[in-house]
């Protein structure tokens, strides 16, 4: 048997991996979704339907929104991988874990978060948004929700060892989550107001590159820890 | 002294109300968290004395099956 | 550093080391508090613009400074836990963060009470008291995951990254708020004035600030002694306390 | 070398205390004079564990889960797996998801890996579970030709082995309370 060392083979092979798995149940893409949506519908039906003030408040649903959404899809990201052995396999696997773990949050983006960034022109029409302020929300979740990925998935491998860790999770990752909250909002706020909100897209970059580099290293001494 | 009398002190020119809660549930949550603290050492020093206590009636009961 | 605290990874020594700390934390604890707490209340002259009800910062500000730094000790024994892997500093990421929280705690609730009479509302969405807020959800963050551990071995370790991450997104989280707050707000809230503090409300509140610091201290020595007993109690060296004391 | 000793012993504890799963309380574990903490990579790459949890997918086929495997340890998956497929006793159930197999089908899954790695260190826990006669056997015989080839295999086990190997050593773990 001879054994080659190539990242990209690990890469792909995990990614597809867990990408397969999602299209093989397509619940766990669609069930976020459909969240994404009932809790959207709830806002007007709460706070009243007028379009100025929907308008005025969609940043804010939509984020509250996607964080929810989001947070329901992480439960999941290495639960299968813990009962299975399957986590096992790839801490004793040749390559460096960290690696492993940034293609299983590649894949988890891909699934909770892509097909939401794509959806939000259908949502934003529900919530009577400007084509300005569209044009920023698809931008701020482009950059956002990986970022509440990596971020999630750090609570995801604390807690997945645990019996009952889904509410504890949430516990733990949505007082990070608020950075990315207020400076996403503000740049659709600031876009609402014909301003420009490179700035607040610039910080969110810095967090996304900061959490690329630093969040797959924290997941998976999590991960061992977890393990262990 | 910045106060005239007990009664000034313990009005607070008319903050007393605040001020006071302020100091009593302070020191209510440091007590608290002092003495459950104190309370916990206790607790261990005593769960190790019985075991310590349990161990000792093994020994004596297998001695004493012995003989 | 590492030669100096090598006798200390040992358990034993550890407690030993608790043992010779605790009583001059204690009685710093008990002086300062005491006098700080009398000079605070009864001799500092009362502000001219907040009257007496700013009394209440011989607290709020110990209490808020302290919440801050039990926080970043707790990281950086987290750090020392996780990269030299010692047992003991564990250990001590777990006895400060109720002390953190208590003390984060009282920080909300003085600031509160102080705000009350000043803005006219319990809770207004200061940036100073959310950033606070947020804290303690981490402080609860860290003490609930190691308690959902059965592992403690494992929920100490867990319990070490998760106050690692916090730390770094501490500073994020508190720009952040600040800075959303100046966008939503403005300045139409008058903050606590430090920058010119009167000599006679200055030493009695560096007072607090030390009695603050040496409770913490003081309590988290007790609940540091208190997870190493736990922790070691099938040792030898457990037993002969008892015979000893 | 085999591991034995009564339920809640600690077979499993130290197995995964020795595939560098879990700590140890005190000391360390070497292999060829180096700290596994501290060169893991370097270890895991000899080091093939099978635990309890096998690492099989349920969701996935079994070509699919083998072809994962031998992505994540970095070998050739472009191999024609489907003969030794066959050999492991899985014919004609290759490519049907392997939640529909059963419990014993699903072990030779994942005991698939032995055929097809190259780990000088075996570290497996309780293989024998749920397989048959022959499975046992087969697995054995598989034993001997790794043992031939200078490989090393640490199990557990509550069976006793049935076919001879020269030096076989037994480690008896005892309960402690």
């Amino acid at each position: 048997m001879q054994r080659q060392h190539s990242y990209l083979q690990l890469f792909s092979a995990v990614c597809k991996k867990d990408l397969q798995l999602a299209f093989r149940q397509r619940a766990e893409i669609v069930n976020p979704l459909l969240f994404f949506l009932i809790v959207i519908t709830l806002f007007p039906l709460a706070i009243g339907p007028e379009p100025g003030l929907l308008a005025r408040m969609a940043p804010g649903i939509i984020w509250v929104a996607a964080l929810l959404s989001t947070m329901l899809g992480l439960d999941k990201i290495f639960r299968d991988d813990f009962h299975d052995g399957s986590l096992e396999q790839l801490i004793a696997s040749s390559y460096p874990l960290p690696l492993t773990v940034l293609a299983k949050v590649l894949a988890h983006w891909m699934i909770t978060g892509l097909p939401l960034v794509l959806l939000t022109p259908v949502f934003a029409l529900l919530l009577n948004l400007d084509s300005q302020a569209l044009v920023a929300t698809v931008i701020t979740l482009l950059l956002g929700t990986p970022l509440l990925s990596f971020i999630g998935a750090i609570g995801a491998g604390l807690t997945v060892g645990l019996q009952k860790g889904g509410i504890l999770m949430s516990l733990l990752v949505l007082p990070l989550y608020i950075p990315v909250l207020i400076f996403a909002t503000s740049a659709i706020d600031t876009s609402t107001m014909s301003l420009d909100y490179s700035g607040q897209l610039a910080i969110l970059g810095a967090m996304l590159v900061v959490a690329i580099i630093s969040a797959p290293i924290a997941i998976s001494s999590a991960l061992k820890v977890s393990v262990s | 002294m910045q106060f005239d009398s007990f009664s000034d002190f313990i009005a607070m020119g008319g903050y007393g109300f605040y001020v006071w809660l302020s100091f009593g549930t302070c020191a209510l949550i440091l007590l608290g968290i002092l003495f459950s603290s104190l309370n916990d050492t206790k607790r261990i020093l005593t769960s190790v004395q019985q075991q310590a206590d349990r161990e000792q009636r093994i020994k004596q009961a297998k001695q004493e099956s012995q003989v | 550093m590492w030669k100096w605290l090598h006798p200390y990874a040992k358990a034993d020594r550890a407690y030993q080391l608790c043992n010779t700390l605790l009583p001059y934390f204690a009685v710093v604890t008990v002086v300062c508090m005491v006098v700080g707490w009398v000079w605070g209340l009864a001799y500092a002259p009362a502000d001219y613009q907040q009257k007496d009800s700013y009394r209440i910062i011989f607290i709020h500000v110990p209490s808020a400074i302290l919440s801050m730094g039990a926080y970043s000790s707790m990281a950086i024994a987290a750090v020392v836990a996780l990269v030299w892997q010692l047992r003991n500093a564990e250990l001590a990421v777990i006895a400060i963060a109720p002390v953190g929280a208590c003390v984060t705690a009282i920080a909300l609730i003085t600031g509160a009470a102080w705000g009350k009479p000043m803005w006219g509302a319990w809770w207004v969405w200061d940036a100073r008291l959310t950033s606070e807020l947020i804290l303690l959800f981490l402080y609860l963050g860290v003490l609930s995951l190691y308690h959902a551990f059965e592992d403690k071995k494992a929920a100490g370790r867990a319990a070490s990254i998760l106050a690692i991450v916090g730390v770094i997104n501490l500073p994020i989280i508190h720009f952040s708020v600040e800075w959303w707050n100046t966008l939503h707000q403005g300045a139409t809230i008058t903050k606590f004035d430090t920058k010119a503090i009167d000599p006679s409300m200055f030493w009695p509140l560096m007072l607090n600030i030390v009695a603050f610091a040496a409770f913490v201290g003081t309590v988290t020595l007790i609940r540091l002694k208190n997870e190493i007993l736990q922790r070691e109690k099938h040792r030898p060296w457990v037993r002969q306390l008892l015979n000893r004391g | 070398m085999q591991l034995a000793g009564p339920n809640g012993a600690g077979k499993t504890s130290l197995l995964r205390i020795i595939a560098g799963f879990a700590a140890p309380d005190e000391g360390d574990i070497f292999w060829h004079d180096s700290s596994i903490t501290k060169n893991y990579d370097e270890y895991a790459r000899e080091l093939l564990f099978i635990g309890h949890k096998t690492g099989v997918n349920a969701q996935l086929t079994a070509l699919e889960n083998v072809r994962f495997w031998l992505q994540i340890q970095g070998y050739d998956d472009n191999q024609d797996l489907y003969p030794l497929l066959a050999k492991i006793g899985l014919v004609g159930l290759e490519d049907v998801p392997v939640r529909t197999l059963s419990a014993g089908q699903q072990r030779r899954v994942a005991l698939l890996r032995l055929w097809l790695n190259d780990a000088k260190l075996w570290v497996l826990d309780e293989p024998f579970t749920a397989l048959d006669k022959a499975g046992v056997a087969f697995l054995q015989a598989r034993f001997v030709g790794h043992l031939a080839t200078g490989g090393a295999i640490l199990i557990t086990t509550h069976q006793d082995l049935t076919t001879h190997f020269n030096d076989l050593q037994t480690v008896t773990l005892e309960y402690r309370h």
